[in-house]
């Protein structure tokens, strides 16, 4: 009767398998067949490359706000790559990497970024959301999906993505609760990389980790070193095997860190120190896993160079897409447009047929800065 | 099936479409054991089992966020919000994910799903409990917005509601749960989402109304028919959106003159959307300015106070005497 | 390097000092001043009374939808009474007791739940908010106050009310995230009684204790036998100690149970067998209470009927009130009112005035069921 | 001051009445060291420190409910929600809770605090970051909307929203936040809240609008008196509401014709009710009906799309010419 701690006492573990100087913990390594660690391998260098592309899109007009990964690939393509086909995935809007690999054409992912809403289809076969924009609401819809898999008995099992800054919605509390409750396939997968654009983890919580949050819903909890794609891969192959065997869900919180922008349209040296950031470029998760496979001698020649064609590949075939045509924005509104939209289509194709008057402008090219005038700005005042 | 109150036939019309779909699924607060607390889910939990009739944690958010997640694997749930009044707190999965999964995918994802609230006054019921709060819906696009203003027209809605391939936001008055019994047919029935009801004939007056306004409506006209030998024409409009324009439009043209009528607030309700539709239908007929008899607009009356708010039969006559006077 | 537990461990305790059967761990026991244990007896005792004359006068019709406390007397007493009066509370809708000691008048709390804007308005030198009725949504404010409270340098704490239901919400996650990330005197008090309407608690989270849930936001949770008025008083003191002295908040759950209806308007036997009942009954915090002061001797003569005087007369001032000023709805809408409702507020008094057809007819007497359509109803079909 | 855009100007009024009144803080995700995506609340934070400028979690309706809080308390938060498409996050605590403490406590409490959100298309930016919500906000009584059209008086507003003692939820077009700039004294001014301006006089024809379609009215305005001699009144609404039903019905009175211009949705918008307001008031003048021009009845559209989407001045032309021509 008296005041007593409650047993078993509550644990969070941290996994760390390759460390920053590519250190391994051999007893933890994980068994990963030599072609797979290639495509890994492939898949984050890709996602790094493809940033750098879009940033430069984007500073020329090509496309609009875009957030870049760099620094957080051992945290999607860890995770993402022990997802099958037939399972699902539900992103965030910072997982161009773990996109890719889920089957996202480059194209695609660049249309949606310059404003289409041809970006946002997933092929009919593909089990993937389109990128959420509102921080954490898409964490209930991966627990819908999850519980709608259970329901119908089906093999599959559901990845969410998501930051730090989105475990302070309301979203992700009722999310993860519902998954604790109905004992749901689903692994959520907060890419902890520190920073909700300017405002930085201690601002955020003031829980020692994240992980630990999963305490609150009596599912399980485990940090792993995000910046290592073995330890990621590891934890996430585990979450994926309790997940399928029927025994919940599970939250992996990866710590990693963006190295670029929150977005195109952030300045981050208003908020953040260059020795914080050169700290972190000592993690890159890149460079650890290259010597890693260097070791094991799995490093392909002309690799960069290949990856580099396949984007500008990418970039020529959605830049051959043509103008965008307004009609279509009437199009799956609803399952059968009611009558007084087809007159709003209507009078857009009348409007577009007599041009002149009414005839809607083409778009700027330089966009409108939407934050962070950058000095350089022209608004900049 | 005979007669049913507005209870009894929507629990029919979740009854029989579970029968006949293995993916429609029901989830709220209350739902299952309870039968939800105004009893619409009665015996579901025990027929379909708590998987099919899900009793979930006290989270309107992600009672709408998790059955979006379902509909878009192909399920068709119904969620139940236990009073409109808190629907607010999964506002944002309707807004942004309930409407736009079709849009936002180009079609390769859509969201059939039901989001059933009672709503209204009438029951001396406290703050939050006795709102109207349609109008948030109805400016919503890729939802629709139906409100039934009796036993039959209710079951058949919720039958079309859960058939329907888009999210269909249902509100139920609380008044009429229990209001009155209609015979109800065994088999099941279906009424088209988007088309109003002309529920009474009349060339010299419009009435629109909806929900648990249709009766005061009625009374209304009746009342107008007795006293004054005025004939209206009474439109139960059954889906708020999308409007169906042209039945209000048709009706003005006839008449000349409309008086609306319903529970939620007056200023930027969906009187106006009405009101500012029969302007455009019927400019050149109107031969008075377009009434609204509405609640005002005031956040929380208490139910002491709620008869001199809610519209009643005696306001309708006379904004519709001033109407025909005009 | 390795898959390690993060140190020190995480840890809830429970506290319970004076049990079921009146058994008292005296090393536990709190210092109370007797008048005071009187006073708390006065206050519990007051809330079962008071909470059977409102079920009684709700049936009769002269009160609406009520939410009665019975069984939870403890949890609300022993957690209130370590507030001073410029402390600030900040219930929900289940705190009759506590608010009555905090200085509601009864009349008020009878208006209230007959419908009338009156009941909601607290004293001027009051610091208690009125009752909130969405589920957690009043815990955002209770931690917005604290902060005022800790940036105008006030030397005051807030304790707020909530359900186990209430701990599913977004609100409640969002409110100890902040309370958590601000360190504000703040004190969340959950009476966890089990139930949620039908709901029970292992249906609302897959978590062992609400308690635990603080864990999520680095700040201490504990668990008391909230059927215990003392340890529900020593936790709370406790919380308020750390609040006032700066060191942040505090998540109490109260294990407690719900022996009444959920509201006047529920039927628990349709989610809830007798037996459970009244093993609960068995747990009753006024008899264990009042065994522990029969034994220290300061059990009142006659305060029942002393108690019973006091609500009577509040009924009958309660009911002495005129009918409700329709024309008042207009009040306290807006600090001044706009055009459009003056002119709203003149229809209403023109058609009061004129009487007649557009009188609004009176309220019904006899109360249209919200919920458990009871068997005797007139409703029941 | 001189010239400010309407970015500095809206930071003049934050600073200005930070510096009179210590009540009034900041809070909002990146409002502080960030000084705001927008720059809005640019060097707040390292004047008045992060007890006063907060930079809170990322949690929208914590953030306007904390707000709440400390307004009862008397403080006069000015909560940020960084796009007007994340406030649906928090709009429970606006309807539940901010515009009904005045009531709920009968004068006990009330909630002085200020919403800003940035809001509108223009800046070619993703889905939740073009669309214009204000409808939701302006039917709900106990709040007010207001919405400014430039630098000037998005200052003067923006101090007048912080002194009142309702809440405000106050949207700045993110269209207009670099568009021009204006002379802002300095001194601090003040607008009235509940009050449109006629930004041109005119008696044939009357355009409203508000925020960034305010210049899209007045250029058409200018196209209309230059191409057809047509003089159009164009009232700039500045408040949504309360609304200025005065001014409206005054104007439309004299010129018998109204368009009306939002970047909205169409469909049981802000028009609607500007539209029966008009009715009710000039209806003996009305010698057409009344246009809206508005955003169509779809979720988004994608910036790649917004040009067709957004009303510009030629549909506001074409709107015009009809309605002369009726
Ligand atoms: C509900 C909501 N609020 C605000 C925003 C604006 N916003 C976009 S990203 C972001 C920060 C997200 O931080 P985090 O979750 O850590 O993810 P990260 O950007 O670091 O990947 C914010 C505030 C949003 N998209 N959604
Ligand atoms: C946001 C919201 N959703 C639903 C309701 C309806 N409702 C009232 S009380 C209640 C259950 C509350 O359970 P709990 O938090 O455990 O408190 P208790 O009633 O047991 O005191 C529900 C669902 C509400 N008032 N608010
Ligand atoms: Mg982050
Ligand atoms: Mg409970």
């Amino acid at each position: 009767m008296p005041r007593k701690p409650l047993e078993p006492p509550f644990t969070i573990e941290h996994l760390s398998i390759l460390d920053s100087d590519a250190n391994l913990d051999a007893a933890l390594e994980p068994e990963i067949a030599p072609d797979v660690l290639k495509q890994m391998y492939r898949a984050m260098l890709l996602g790094r490359r493809l940033d750098e592309r879009m940033v430069r899109l984007q500073r020329q007009g090509r496309v609009g706000t875009f957030a870049p990964i760099k620094g957080q690939e051992a945290s999607q393509i860890g995770s993402v790559f022990t997802l099958r086909r037939t399972d699902w995935m539900v992103p965030s809007f910072r997982e161009a990497a773990a996109m890719i690999w889920r089957g996202w054409p480059i194209e695609k992912l660049l249309a949606f970024f310059a404003g289409r809403l041809e970006g946002g289809q997933p092929a009919s076969d593909q089990h993937d959301l389109p990128i959420t924009i509102p921080v954490a609401s898409q964490l209930p819809h991966a627990v819908g999906l999850a519980y709608a898999v259970q329901y119908r008995g089906d093999d599959a099992v559901v990845m969410t993505y998501f930051g730090d800054g989105a475990t302070s919605e309301g979203d992700f509390h009722e999310a993860m609760n519902f998954a604790g409750v109905w004992h749901v396939p689903v692994i959520f997968v907060c890419q902890n990389n520190q920073w909700a654009i300017s405002v930085p983890l201690k601002k955020q919580t003031h829980s020692r980790t994240l992980a630990q949050k999963a305490l609150a819903y009596g599912f399980p909890g485990v940090q792993v070193d995000g910046n290592d794609v073995l330890a990621v891969y590891a934890a996430s192959r585990e979450a994926i095997a309790r997940a399928r065997a029927g025994d919940g869900p599970t939250l992996i919180e990866c710590v990693t860190y963006r190295l670029g922008v929150h977005t195109t349209a952030d300045d981050p040296t208003r908020y953040r120190s260059e020795e914080e950031v050169r700290e972190w470029e000592r993690k890159d998760p890149l460079t650890r896993f290259s010597a890693y496979l260097e070791k094991k001698n799995l490093l392909e020649q002309g690799l960069e160079q290949q990856i580099d064609d396949e984007i500008a590949r990418a970039v020529q075939s959605f830049e051959s897409l043509g103008p965008a045509d307004p009609l279509t924005m009437f199009d799956h509104a609803y399952g059968e447009p009611p009558p007084h939209l087809l007159a709003q289509r209507a009078e857009v194709a009348e409007r577009l047929r007599r041009g002149a008057e009414g005839k809607p402008a083409e778009e700027p090219t330089v966009p409108t800065p939407m934050r962070g005038q950058r000095k350089t700005s022209r608004w900049a005042n | 099936m005979g007669k049913l109150n507005m209870v009894k036939a929507l629990n029919l019309a979740l009854l029989q479409e579970m029968e006949r779909d293995e993916d429609v699924l029901v989830i709220g607060e209350d739902v299952g054991v309870d039968g939800g607390v105004f009893r619409v889910t009665e015996d579901l939990h025990r027929k379909f089992g708590s998987k099919r009739v899900i009793d979930s944690p006290l989270a309107e958010a992600a009672i709408v966020g998790t059955a979006v997640g379902m509909a878009l694997y192909g399920l068709k749930p119904v969620c139940e919000i236990q009073f409109s009044g808190f629907a607010f707190q999964g506002f944002h999965q309707l807004e942004n994910h309930a409407a736009r999964y079709r849009q936002r995918s180009q079609g390769r994802f859509h969201c059939q799903m039901v989001v059933r609230m009672p709503y209204g006054g009438g029951v001396r019921a406290l703050e939050h409990h006795s709102e109207s709060e349609e109008q948030f819906y109805a400016h919503i696009p890729g939802i629709k917005m139906v409100i039934p203003s009796g036993p039959r027209n209710a079951r058949a809605l919720l039958v079309s509601a859960i058939r329907d391939p888009d999210p269909v936001v249902f509100f139920e008055a609380k008044a009429l749960y229990h209001a009155a019994r209609e015979d109800v047919p065994d088999e099941i029935e279906a009424l088209p989402i988007g088309r109003a009801h002309v529920d009474r004939q009349g060339g010299d007056l419009t009435l629109v109304a909806y929900g648990a306004m249709l009766r005061v409506a009625r009374e209304a006209a009746q009342i107008l028919h007795d006293e004054d030998g005025v004939e209206s024409e009474v439109i139960d409009l059954l889906t708020i959106s999308p409007l169906d324009r042209e039945t209000l439009a048709a009706s003005v043209n006839k008449t000349g003159r409309a008086v609306i009528v319903h529970e939620a607030l007056r200023s930027f309700g969906p009187g106006a959307e009405i009101a500012a539709s029969i302007m455009e239908g019927a400019f050149l007929s109107l031969e008075a300015p377009i009434r609204r008899v509405a609640a005002y607009d005031v956040p929380f009356v208490g139910f002491a106070r709620e008869k001199a708010n809610v519209p009643d039969v005696g306001r309708v006559v006379a904004a519709a005497r001033e109407t025909l006077a005009f």
